[in-house]
C-alpha cells in the first residue's frame, strides 16, 4: 500500500515538474504571426487571379502554411511554384490541378469597348486604364493574366493574347540529350 | 620536359587556374588580309553590342553615305550604328541576327550604289595629345566602336578617367586564344604602327602609366612586328609580353591574372584592380576614328573551318550576309555544314548564312558534321573524373554545377557561383562523358534570370494589388463616412422637416452607382 | 543534327571507355605478378570475376530494359579485374561469382549504373564477402615462389581442381597449402605478447620481397612494384591525380612512424605499413575510383587523409587485420559532404575578401 | 585506464564501434524519415543530441534518487518516456521559435523523437550498464553524436542519389536501406576497435 502510494507521488510530483517547465517554455517561446505564409506568399505569382480557389495569392498562402489545403493549386506558378513550395513545406510535390499554359496579357479591342469601367473594377493590380464612356486599355507590362477582366465585360471585347517572348528575355532551353530527357522523365513522375 | 611532366602530374604552377590547350588550327595564320567585295544588299541590325538597342534615323528611300549615323544610341550603355557603304535603305523590318536563338531584330537593309562615299562630317583629329579626354571619348562613342574581341562592350564606357579608379597598366589583348581565328593576329602583322599609335591614344585618355601588349607564344611574327613597330617609336612605356599558348587565356580576367598575378574581384571590372584590357582591334578602330574620323564600317573576319575551301582573313563590311561571304572563299553548299560565328570554343552555331556579320563577328567557321559531332555526341553519364573542375580558370566545380541546374536547384546553382562561368568551353571540352556542360550552365542562368523576372514581377503585382486593396478600403471608409454624415443631418432634418425623408434616401445609392 | 548545339564545338576526344581500358592497361603488371604467385588459380579467378560482372551488367541493363552498351564500356570488366585482384586465391570459385553479382548488382546497378554508385563497386563485395566467410577471405594460399606448397598451381589440372572443388577436396592439410598473411601473423602474434620484430623475424619477413610482391595476400596486392608502376602511368596519363593516393599513403606513413617511435616493440614500423596488404592498391586504384572519390583536389586530399587514418587505426587496434577497403568505402559515405564543403575558391573571391 | 582515456574510449565506442544506427539498429524511423535533405538531418542532429544528452542524464537521476531509493524500478519505463517526452516538446517549442522552416521540414519526425527508440535505448542502456553519472551523459552524447553522423553522411549520400536513374523497384526506400546496409557493413571495419 505504501509502495503505490510512493508509486502515484513521485510520478505525480515529477509529472507536475514537467507540466511547469513546458508551461514556462511555450511562454518562452511564443510565436507572433506566422512567418511562414509570409514565405509561402513570396513564393506565389502574386497574379491574384483567384484560380486556387482563395479571393487573392496571401489567403492561399495563409491555407497552405496552416497546411489546410495541397500546394498544388496555384495554376499561373505553374511547376516550379508548386515544386519550391513543396520544398519549403517539406512535403511530397503533388500534379498540378490544371496543364500550364502560356504566358497571356489581356488585350481590350478597343473599338467594341462601350467605356463601361466593369473590367477596371475586376482588375486586381489595377492594370486597367481609362475613364466612364471611354476605351480601356491593358497595360501590359502589369497585367497579370488573371483572366478576371474576361467574365464582367459586356461586350466580350477582351482577348487574351499571347505575352510577345522577347530577345533579351530568350534562354538556352535543357540540351536535348539522353540525360537532359531523363530529368524530364523524373519531373513528369511527379504527376502520378 | 621536367616541366611537361609536371604539368602532367598536375604540379605545375599555373599564371591562372586552369585552361586546356587544344589542337589550335592556326590554318590561316599566313593569309594576308583580304578586302571582301561589296554584297548586293546590306542589312544593319540596330544592335550591334551589349546594351540597349538603337532607334533607326533613317527611313525607306532615305540615301546614305559609308560612315553616316542611321541609327542613335538610346542610353547609356549604347553606341551608334553607321552606314556600310554609300547607297538606298529600301526597307526596314526584323531579320535573323547573329544570336544562339536565331531570333531575329530591327534591321535596316541598305542596297549600295556601288559608289562607295564616305560620310566626312567626321575630321580627323591630329591633336589628340593636345584634347581633352572627354572629347575623345565622345569621338569613340560617335564613331561606335565597340569591343571588336566578341563581346561588343561600347568602348567609350572603359575609357572613362575615373579618379577613384585610375588605370595604371592598359593590357592590350593579342591573345587570341580561340582556335582557327586568326584575325588579330594578323591584324598585328600588317597594322603594327596604328596598333601602337591606337595604344599611345587611350594610354592618353585615361592617362595610364604603362601599357603591356600581350601576345602568345604561338604568334611569333606578330610579337616581332609589334617590337618593331614600338622600336620605331622609341617608346619605353609599352612592352611585349609573349605568353605560353593556353586557352582561355584571351578572357580578361584570366589575362590579366596571367599578367599582373591580380584576379579582378567578384562583382568588380578591371578598373578596379588598376587595369584597362583592349582588344587589338579595338585598338585600330579608335586610331581611325581620331586620327581619320572613321566611325566603325568594316571589321576583320577570320573564314575558316574545314568546310571553307580557301580559308582566308578578310576586311568585312558590317551588314554583309554569311552566306555572301562564304560565296567569296569557295563555299556555297550548306548541306552537312554547321556554320559558327566566333571561335569553336565560345563561338555559336547559326542555323543558317542568311545572317549579317556585325561588330561582334571575330570569325567565320564552317565545319563538316563529321568533325563537329564529336562535341555533340548525346552525354554518358558523369563518372566525376573531376577533369571539368581541373580546367575551369574560375575553380568551378561544373560537374556538380551542371548536376544542379538540371534538375532546376536554381538556389544550389547559384551557390556553386553559377554566375561566375565564363562558359570558356574548357569543362566540356575534356569532359569524358560528352556532357555539354556550357550548355547546362546556360541553361541554369536563363532560368534563374526567368524566375527573378518573374518574381520581380510578382513583387510588383503584389504592391499593386496591396494599393488597389488599400484604396478600396479607403473608399468604402470615406463613402461610409459620408453615408453616416448623411444620416446624421438627415436625421436632424427630418425631424424639422419629415417630407425630405424619401428623397434623402435615394441621393446615396444613385452616387453609389456612379 | 539537334536544334541547339551550345558552344564548344570541339572536343578533346577523351572518353570513358578510354579511361577504363586506360586503367585495366595499367593493372596488368600487378596481374602478372599475381600469376607468378599463384599459376593458373590467378587466371582462372581474374577471368571469372571479369566475367562475372560484365554478364551480370549485361543481365541487370537487359532486365531494366536499358541500352546494354555500356557492358563493352570497360568499367564492368575493370571492376571485376579489381574485385579478382582484392581476394585470396584459395577463395571457392562460387564466392568470386556472388562477388562479382554483389559488385555490378548491389554496388552499382542499384544506383542507376555508372557514374551513380557511392561505393567502390569491387570494395562492397569484397567487404560483403569478407564479412559473410571470415575464414575463406583471410586464408592465404602459400605462393609458389617459395617451393613449401604441396600443389603446384603452375600446373593446369591441380590448379583447376583447387578452383572447382575446392581444398577440401585436395589429399593435404589445409595448412600444408596455406600461411598467414604479415599483417595477420603480426596481429597474431602481438595478441600472444610477442613484439613486432620479432614476430618479423619469425616471418622471414623481407622488404625486398614485399616491394616485389614475393609475399603472400591477395592475388594483386603483393607487389608495390608491380602497383607503383601502373599508378605512375595512370598519373602520367592523368587519369588519376596525385592527391589521393599521396595524402592516402603518407597519412598511413607519419601515423606509422609517430606511433612506431613511441612503441617500436606494439607498432609495426611505417615501411612495412605502407608496402603490406592492399594499401597501395586501395590508394592507386580504388580510392581513386573517380566516381566514388571527390572531384575537388582539396576534398581529395581531405579523403585520402581520412583514408589514411581509418586504415591505420583498424590496422592497429581494430578486429581485421587489414583496413584498407574499410577506409576506403567508409571514406565513399562521407565523399557528397567532402565535395560540398571542400569546394575551390572562385576566381575573385580571394580578391574580394582582402 | 586514466580517466580522460577512459572516456574517449566511451565516446569512440558509442560513436563508431557500437553505432546506434548502424550496428544496434535503434533510431531507423528518423534515419530513414529525415534523411532527405541535409540541412534537415543537421537539425534533426541537434535535436537529437540535445535530448539524448539531457535524457540520458536525467534518466539517471531519476533512478539513481527516486527508482532505486524507492524501489519502484517496475516503473523504470513510465518516467523514462516522460523525460523523453517532455525534453521533445520543450525543443519542439524551441525550434518552432527559432527556425520555422526546420520545424516544417522535420516535420512529424520532431514529435516522433518521443519514440525514437534509440533515446529510450540510451537511457535504459545506461542504467543497464551501470554506469556513472559523468559517463551516462558521454555515453548519451557519444550516442547522440554517433546518430548526428551517419544521419548526415546517409542524407549526403541520399542527396546525391537524387538525381540518379535508379531502377523503378528500387526507387525511394530500397535503394536506402541498400544503401545503409553498406554503410552498416562498412562501419563493421570498427568492430574491436576498442573494448568496453
Amino acid at each position: 500500500m505504501e509502495q503505490l502510494l510512493y508509486a502515484t507521488l513521485s510520478l505525480g510530483a515529477f509529472a507536475l515538474i514537467a507540466g511547469i517547465v513546458l508551461a514556462i517554455a511555450s511562454k518562452v517561446f511564443h510565436i507572433e504571426g506566422d512567418p511562414l505564409s509570409d514565405k509561402i506568399d513570396a513564393l506565389l505569382p502574386q497574379t491574384q487571379c483567384g484560380q486556387c480557389g482563395f479571393p487573392g495569392c496571401r489567403p492561399y498562402a495563409n491555407a497552405i502554411a496552416s497546411g489546410e489545403v495541397d500546394v498544388n493549386h496555384c495554376v499561373p506558378g505553374g511547376e516550379r511554384t508548386m515544386l519550391s513550395i513543396a520544398d519549403l513545406m517539406g512535403v511530397e510535390p503533388k500534379a498540378l490541378e490544371e496543364e500550364e499554359s502560356v504566358p497571356v496579357v489581356a488585350f481590350v479591342r478597343e473599338d467594341e469597348c462601350i467605356g463601361c469601367t466593369l473590367c477596371i473594377k475586376a482588375c486586381p493590380v489595377d492594370a486597367i486604364i481609362g475613364a466612364p464612356k471611354q476605351y480601356h486599355t491593358v497595360i501590359a507590362d502589369h497585367c497579370t493574366g488573371c483572366v478576371l477582366c474576361l467574365e464582367p465585360c459586356p461586350v466580350d471585347c477582351i482577348d487574351m493574347i499571347q505575352k510577345p517572348e522577347l530577345l533579351e528575355h530568350w534562354s538556352w532551353p535543357l540540351p536535348d540529350t539522353q540525360r537532359a530527357q531523363l530529368g524530364a522523365e523524373r519531373r513528369e513522375s511527379h504527376h502520378d | 620536359m621536367i616541366k611537361s611532366l609536371l604539368n602532367k602530374l598536375g604540379f605545375a604552377s599555373a599564371p591562372f587556374a586552369g585552361g586546356i590547350t587544344p589542337d589550335m588550327c592556326k590554318w590561316t595564320e599566313n593569309a594576308a588580309i583580304e578586302d571582301c567585295p561589296l554584297p548586293p544588299l546590306f542589312i544593319v541590325p540596330i544592335k550591334q553590342h551589349i546594351g540597349q538597342a538603337c532607334s533607326p534615323l533613317v527611313q525607306v528611300g532615305d540615301l546614305v553615305l559609308r560612315g553616316q549615323k542611321i541609327a542613335k544610341s538610346e542610353g547609356y550603355l549604347s553606341v551608334p550604328i553607321h552606314a556600310p557603304t554609300s547607297g538606298k535603305v529600301i526597307k526596314i523590318e526584323e531579320h535573323a541576327i547573329p544570336h544562339p536563338s536565331g531570333m531575329g531584330l530591327t534591321s535596316i537593309f541598305i542596297e549600295p550604289d556601288g559608289k562607295d562615299e564616305r560620310d566626312t562630317s567626321l575630321a580627323g583629329l591630329d591633336n589628340w595629345q593636345t584634347l581633352d579626354p572627354a572629347e575623345l571619348r565622345e569621338r569613340v562613342r560617335l564613331c561606335g566602336i565597340a569591343g571588336l574581341g566578341g563581346a561588343a562592350f561600347p568602348t567609350f564606357i572603359k575609357l572613362l578617367k575615373d579618379k577613384r579608379n585610375p588605370i595604371e597598366t592598359i593590357i592590350l589583348n593579342g591573345i587570341e586564344c580561340e582556335p582557327f581565328l586568326t584575325n588579330d593576329h594578323r591584324l598585328m602583322v600588317e597594322n603594327s604602327a596604328e596598333i601602337v599609335h591606337g595604344l599611345q591614344i587611350i594610354m592618353h585618355m585615361v592617362d595610364a602609366k604603362k601599357a603591356i601588349i600581350a601576345i602568345e607564344d604561338n604568334k611569333l611574327d606578330a610579337i616581332n612586328a609589334m617590337q618593331q613597330a614600338l622600336s620605331s617609336i622609341g617608346n619605353d612605356t609599352i612592352s611585349v609580353a609573349s605568353l605560353p599558348t593556353r586557352y582561355p587565356q584571351g578572357s580578361e580576367k584570366q589575362l590579366i591574372e596571367s599578367l599582373t598575378g591580380k584576379q579582378v574581384p567578384i562583382g568588380k571590372l578591371p578598373m578596379h584592380a588598376g587595369v584597362l584590357c583592349q582588344n587589338i582591334a579595338t585598338v585600330k578602330a579608335i586610331n581611325d576614328a581620331i586620327m581619320l574620323g572613321y566611325a566603325i564600317t568594316d571589321r576583320i573576319i577570320t573564314v575558316s573551318g574545314d568546310a571553307v575551301p580557301k580559308p582566308t582573313n578578310m576586311r568585312v563590311r558590317l551588314g554583309t550576309p554569311m552566306r555572301f561571304i562564304y560565296a567569296q572563299r569557295g563555299l556555297e553548299n550548306f548541306d552537312g555544314i554547321q556554320i559558327l560565328h566566333g571561335g569553336p570554343m565560345m563561338g555559336e552555331r547559326m542555323r543558317h548564312p542568311d545572317i549579317p556579320v556585325v561588330k561582334s563577328s571575330t570569325g567565320l567557321l564552317a565545319i563538316t558534321d563529321a568533325r563537329i559531332k564529336p562535341a555533340h555526341q548525346v552525354e554518358d553519364p558523369c563518372i566525376r573524373c573531376g577533369h571539368c573542375s581541373e580546367v575551369c580558370p574560375i575553380s568551378l566545380v561544373p560537374n556538380l554545377l551542371a548536376d544542379h541546374c538540371r534538375n532546376d536547384q536554381l538556389e544550389k546553382a547559384a551557390d556553386y557561383d553559377l554566375f561566375d562561368c565564363i562558359e570558356c568551353g574548357a569543362c566540356s571540352y575534356v569532359c569524358p562523358s560528352h556532357i555539354p556542360l556550357v550548355h547546362y550552365f546556360r541553361y541554369g542562368k536563363g532560368q534563374t534570370a526567368q524566375v527573378r523576372r518573374e518574381q520581380s514581377f510578382a513583387e510588383v503585382s503584389r504592391l499593386r494589388s496591396e494599393g488597389r486593396d488599400a484604396r478600396l478600403q479607403r473608399e468604402k471608409d470615406e463613402k461610409a463616412a459620408k453615408r453616416r454624415k448623411v444620416r446624421d443631418t438627415l436625421r436632424s432634418e427630418s425631424v424639422l422637416n419629415p417630407d425630405n425623408d424619401a428623397k434623402a434616401k435615394t441621393s446615396p445609392t444613385t452616387k453609389d452607382k456612379e | 543534327m539537334l536544334i541547339h548545339l551550345s558552344s564548344p564545338h570541339i572536343h578533346s576526344g577523351d572518353s570513358i571507355r578510354a579511361t577504363m581500358f586506360a586503367v585495366i592497361l595499367a593493372l596488368i603488371p600487378a596481374g602478372i605478378i599475381s600469376v607468378y604467385l599463384f599459376g593458373w588459380l590467378a587466371v582462372f579467378l581474374i577471368l571469372l570475376c571479369m566475367f562475372g560482372c560484365m554478364l551480370t551488367e549485361f543481365i541487370a541493363l537487359k532486365w531494366m530494359g536499358r541500352s546494354t552498351a555500356p557492358v563493352m564500356d570497360g568499367s564492368a570488366a575493370l571492376t571485376g579485374l579489381l574485385l579478382a585482384l582484392t581476394l585470396p586465391a584459395s577463395i571457392p570459385w562460387w564466392m568470386a561469382l556472388l562477388g562479382s553479382v554483389f559488385a555490378i548488382g548491389l554496388g552499382k546497378q542499384v544506383y542507376g549504373g555508372l557514374g551513380y554508385n557511392p561505393f567502390n563497386p569491387a570494395l562492397s563485395a569484397r567487404i560483403i564477402l569478407l564479412v559473410s566467410f571470415p575464414l575463406q577471405m583471410t586464408t592465404w594460399l602459400i605462393p609458389m615462389h617459395l617451393g613449401m606448397s604441396a600443389i603446384d598451381l603452375y600446373d593446369f589440372a591441380s590448379a583447376w581442381q583447387l578452383f572447382t572443388l575446392g581444398a577440401s577436396s585436395l589429399p593435404h592439410a589445409l595448412d600444408a597449402i596455406t600461411m598467414a598473411s604479415p599483417l595477420g601473423h603480426v596481429k597474431t602474434e602481438w595478441s600472444q605478447g610477442i613484439g613486432v620484430s620479432e614476430a618479423l623475424r619469425a616471418y622471414d619477413y623481407s622488404y625486398l620481397d614485399a616491394f616485389i610482391g614475393r609475399e603472400t595476400g591477395s592475388l594483386g596486392e603483393t607487389s608495390a612494384l608491380a602497383l607503383l608502376i601502373g599508378g605512375i602511368y595512370l598519373l602520367a596519363r592523368h587519369t588519376i591525380t596525385w592527391h589521393i593516393p599521396f595524402s592516402f599513403i603518407a597519412t598511413v606513413a607519419v601515423l606509422a612512424a609517430i606511433a612506431s617511435m613511441i612503441d617500436p616493440n606494439h607498432y609495426t614500423p611505417p615501411l612495412f605499413h605502407m608496402l603490406a596488404g592492399g594499401l597501395i592498391l586501395c590508394a592507386f586504384f580504388m580510392a581513386t575510383d573517380p566516381v566514388s572519390s571527390p572531384v575537388t583536389p582539396v576534398g581529395q586530399i581531405v579523403f585520402g587523409i581520412g583514408c589514411g587514418v581509418i586504415t591505420w587505426c583498424i590496422r592497429t587496434w581494430g578486429g581485421y587485420p587489414e583496413g584498407a577497403m574499410f577506409a576506403v568505402v567508409l571514406m565513399n559515405c562521407a565523399v557528397p559532404l567532402i565535395d560540398h564543403y571542400c569546394r575551390p575558391t572562385v576566381y575573385g573571391k580571394r580578391g574580394s575578401e582582402s | 585506464m586514466s580517466a580522460i582515456s577512459e572516456f574517449g574510449v566511451i565516446l569512440l565506442s558509442a560513436v563508431l564501434v557500437n553505432n546506434y544506427v548502424l550496428t544496434k539498429f535503434l533510431g531507423i524511423c528518423p534515419f530513414l524519415g529525415v534523411s532527405g535533405k541535409t540541412e534537415t538531418a543537421i537539425g534533426m542532429s541537434f535535436a537529437v543530441m540535445f535530448v539524448m544528452t539531457l535524457a540520458s542524464t536525467a534518466s539517471w537521476l531519476v533512478q539513481e534518487y527516486i527508482l532505486i531509493p524507492l524501489d519502484l524500478l517496475y516503473l523504470q519505463t513510465i518516467f523514462f518516456i516522460l523525460i523523453i517526452a517532455t525534453l521533445v516538446q520543450f525543443i519542439e517549442m524551441m525550434i518552432h521559435k527559432v527556425s520555422p522552416v526546420l520545424y516544417q521540414g522535420l516535420g512529424i519526425y520532431l514529435p516522433l523523437i518521443t519514440t525514437n527508440c534509440a533515446v529510450l535505448g540510451v537511457a535504459l542502456l545506461n542504467v543497464q550498464q551501470e554506469n556513472t553519472f559523468m559517463t551516462s551523459a558521454l555515453y548519451g552524447f557519444g550516442a547522440a553524436v554517433g546518430f548526428a553522423l551517419v544521419l548526415i553522411l546517409f542524407s549526403g549520400l541520399r542527396e546525391r542519389m537524387e538525381g540518379a536513374p535508379i531502377p523503378d523497384a528500387f526507387k525511394g526506400s530500397a535503394v536506402s536501406l541498400i544503401t545503409a546496409g553498406m554503410m552498416s557493413l562498412a562501419f563493421l571495419g570498427f568492430s574491436g576497435l576498442v573494448k568496453v
